[in-house]
């Protein structure tokens, strides 16, 4: 049953990746195709584009997407002790309080550390 | 009808991992990469472990790859590609030895014969526990399949309750120390960087 | 519904590798994936946006679309004309196949979360047992489009703008991953129907300091998460032209502007029936299922109650985000991020701890009563209070010349906000 | 069951997408991409683990998740380890201006 339901998602992600093509199958049979240099070029603000798109971000991006992967993760634990609480018991409570004051830890480091402040 | 399913997800896979070392576009081999994560996570619903599955492309596709790319924002232009990749003193080397490796691991599935008096494994066709009537009613593996999301949980808080918490441990290590090694206080050059070379042009913005 | 989680019930041993279909199976998930995937849901969404233009010129006086059909109801068909007749623009450079895939991924990131809500009893497109873990990992899927709609394009704005979104959209989830914890923790299960029945017996989950505290946290995650003002940074027009999608015209814009809208209807599908109560008419009564018997005519009346409220409820909610766009201005980013991490989530994580205690209060009695209900408020309604404070002040204290020099962030504007670039 | 998944299919799944990984590790240049064939190495052992588990005898000692658990461990410690990885080579990166892992080489004799 389990891959039974699974086979629906299957198809429906076949189904939404048709929804998202289908459109554009209709667009480049009926809609006007022509290419012209202005056309192609890259918009911004309608000033003709300077260098390469060469930027380089700031490490923040980097802070920011390192603590959602650590939470992310710390959230994986989170779904099977929630699933199985009720049938677990106050030690359980206990035990994920210590996991949870270690995280908070690692939180309050960041915080204090002052990364999670966007200069 | 399962098996074609298991062989269009494998060469899937396999076609996107190939994809991920061989690409020299560094953000399109890391799509590739979450393609073949994708691809686990259809073998792990073949394998009956849905929870593990949705785990899967929780971490990986969501939170994983978008940290690869973040990391090859802040290290690359913006196509990703690599200016100074020469090609590899190590790549025959490196072939040879992979294609080895694979050898001797297909070699040793099929020779392998398990714990005491287990088939082989190259032997093991229909899984165990999945045939009706082999198994009475409410064991314990057929309990996780269809609520693993439960059983992990309590797993997790009695046998491996060492484990959960020394991954709790890590988890915090990881941040504390990523924090600590790629925090500066501000962007300058810090003490004690002789070697440092200022090649680097002043970039127009700095979002 | 309920038989198939059984794991004594014949059902769910209908043999995994087989793959095979009843003809009723079949059926019912042709009609779902025709009907409801590719007819029902695009068309609520094309309407949604009518009633977007329409609502948001009621707030500011004004009439909104009223030529194409009366009421201008043949809108959202003219615009899906007007979008399909246009020229589809890759800039020179771009890399085509990933500007492709990106709305692509969007689109079915949103599709994949309708799959698993429960409409009503019997009507969820499909039940698995690890249905709120699979509806997270199916919202995560969005951001990679977002980076990739960015990066293709080869354009630093758009860039610029994906960069941001993904910081956005990155921090936010974590708040929202947070904030379903408590619905699991008392539902006892990921499987979003177990969550509705235990809803039927248990009252909504807002219907509690924790659950209040954890829809609010969901909101406004969700908010963000979807991008819409106060929260729409990535799309900052006044900054960064269009953000991610300012390379995308035509029908491929389309499918983005699509996205957005059906993640809308997505997300308050799932604030209804995690929160809500689903169908529920009444938080704290068992009206519309203690109608269900045996016969199909009841089963077919109840369905059409709960639908119909659930509708209603995701209507509603709908409406609310309307609301708070058109009255609401853009956060900067700092606040924006600050809020996510400084605010949402470390009330989050003891919002989780606050639900133990209501479990163990209410729920761990197995039956509702009124005078548990009212004990679970009274334990844990100033801990919630007090923990909202607490973040508050702490947060406050710091911004107002606290340690590690945090300052104070522009009062009138006059520090030059790091994210924004000339436009 | 004739139409069932042997389990050797799933081992040469694995085997493949580990050597396809190994053969990365050894022959890319950046760093970054070095760390992908590390996580491609990864997934590939998730994969065993999940296999082993489906497809062997129910021990009773070892509970009846073993192989989910240890693959979720596998996960936890993978994202970890990408995650302090990006870090240091974002500090490399700083100091070398390379993400190339031949150019860190002060230490080479």
């Amino acid at each position: 049953m389990i891959i039974n339901n699974y086979i629906f998602i299957g198809l429906l992600l076949l189904a939404a990746i048709g929804f998202a093509l289908a459109p554009l199958l209709v667009v480049r049979l009926i809609a006007p195709r022509k290419r012209s240099l202005s056309k192609s070029e890259p918009y911004e603000c309608g000033v003709l584009t300077v260098g390469e798109t060469w930027i380089r971000f700031r490490i923040q991006y980097y802070i920011y997407a390192l603590m959602f992967v650590v939470f992310d993760i710390e959230a994986l634990f989170l779904f099977p002790w929630a699933a199985a609480y009720a049938g677990l018991g106050l030690f359980a409570l206990v035990e994920m309080v210590v996991f949870l004051v270690f995280l908070f830890l690692g939180l309050v480091y960041a915080w204090a550390k002052g990364v999670l402040r966007w200069a | 009808m399962i098996r074609v399913l298991f062989l269009v997800i494998a060469v899937t896979g396999l076609a996107s991992a190939l994809a991920t070392v061989l690409i020299k576009n560094l953000v399109r081999a890391a799509l590739a990469l979450a393609g073949f994560f994708f691809a686990v996570a259809c073998l792990f619903v073949l394998l009956e472990a849905e929870f593990l599955a949705a785990l899967q492309v929780l971490i990986y596709v969501g939170a994983v790859s978008i940290l690869l790319m973040f990391g090859i924002m802040l290290t690359r232009g913006v196509q990703g590609t690599d200016p100074a990749s020469r090609p590899s003193a190590w790549r025959l080397p490196g072939v040879v030895i992979g294609l080895a490796v694979f050898a001797l691991l297909g070699y040793a599935i099929f020779q392998e014969t398990g714990l005491g008096t287990q088939r082989a494994w190259g032997a093991i066709d229909p899984r165990p526990a999945i045939a009706r009537g082999t198994v009475e009613p409410g064991a314990p593996r057929r309990r996780a399949i269809n609520d693993m999301g439960k059983v992990v949980g309590v797993e997790l808080m009695t046998r491996y309750v060492v484990a959960f918490e020394l991954a709790g441990l890590l988890l915090t290590a990881a941040l504390v120390g990523a924090v600590a090694v790629a925090h500066r206080e501000d962007d300058e050059p810090s003490r004690g960087e002789p070697s440092r070379i200022p090649s680097d042009p002043p970039i127009t913005t700095s979002p | 519904m309920i038989e198939l989680l059984d794991p004594t019930s014949p059902l769910v041993w209908a043999q995994s590798q087989a793959v095979d279909l009843g003809w009723g199976l079949a059926l019912r998930w042709g009609l779902w994936l025709v009907v409801g995937f590719l007819g029902l849901f695009p068309g609520i969404v094309a309407y949604m946006v009518w009633l977007e233009r329409k609502a948001a010129a009621r707030f500011q006086d004004r009439i909104g679309p009223n030529r194409v059909g009366p009421l201008g109801l043949l809108q959202p068909i003219a615009d899906a004309i007007k979008l399909l007749t246009k020229e589809n623009l890759v800039p020179a450079g771009a890399d085509g196949l990933v500007h492709l895939a990106a709305p692509v991924l969007v689109i079915v990131s949103a599709f994949l979360m309708l799959a698993v809500i429960p409409f009503a009893v019997g009507m969820a497109p499909v039940d698995l047992p690890s249905g709120l873990l699979y509806l997270m990992a199916a919202s995560s899927l969005s951001p990679l489009g977002v980076f990739l709609a960015g990066w293709s394009s080869r354009n630093k704005y758009s860039l610029l703008g994906a960069m941001r979104a993904v910081a956005q959209l990155v921090s936010y989830e974590i708040p929202q991953v947070l904030a379903v914890i408590p619905i699991v923790l008392w539902g006892g299960s990921l499987s979003l129907v177990a969550i509705f029945d235990k809803q039927v017996e248990f009252g909504w989950f807002i219907a509690s300091p924790p659950g209040l505290l954890a829809f609010l946290i969901m909101l406004i995650a969700s908010i963000a998460e979807l991008n819409r003002t106060p929260f729409d940074i990535p799309e900052a027009e006044s900054e960064i032209i269009a953000g991610y999608h300012t390379e995308y015209s035509g029908m491929r814009f389309g499918l983005f502007f699509l996205a957005e809208y059906l993640s809308v209807f997505a997300v308050g599908c799932l604030v209804t029936a995690l929160y809500l109560g689903g169908g529920m008419p009444l938080p704290l009564v068992r009206f519309p299922m203690n109608l269900l018997g045996d016969s199909l005519p009841r089963l077919i009346l109840v369905d059409m109650v709960l639908l119909a409220v659930f509708m209603f409820k995701v209507l509603l909610f709908i409406l609310f985000m309307f609301w708070v766009r058109v009255t609401l201005l853009r956060l900067r980013v700092d606040r924006l991020m600050n809020f996510a991490w400084k605010y949402l989530t470390p009330l989050a994580i003891v919002n989780i701890l606050f639900a133990g205690i209501w479990y163990e209060c209410v729920i761990r009695a197995g039956v509702l009563t009124l005078g548990g209900w009212l004990w679970g408020w009274v334990v844990t309604g100033p801990l919630v209070v007090f923990a909202v404070w607490l973040v508050v002040w702490i947060n406050r204290r710091l911004l107002l010349g606290g340690p590690a020099g945090v300052g104070r962030p522009s009062l009138g504007g006059t520090r030059v906000d790091a994210g924004a670039a000339p436009g | 069951m004739e139409s069932d998944i042997p389990l050797s299919w799933f081992l040469l799944f694995a085997a493949a997408s580990f050597a396809i990984g190994l053969i990365g590790v050894l022959t890319r240049k950046n760093a970054i991409a070095v760390l992908m064939a590390i996580e491609i190495m990864l997934n590939a052992a998730n994969v065993n683990l999940v296999a082993f588990w489906r497809y062997g005898p129910e021990l009773p000692e070892a509970g009846p998740v073993a192989g989910i658990v240890l693959a979720i461990m596998v996960i936890t410690v993978a994202a970890a380890e990408v995650a302090v990885g990006i870090g240091l080579i974002l500090l490399c990166y700083r100091r070398w201006r390379a993400a190339d892992v031949d150019r860190y080489d002060s230490l080479a004799g």
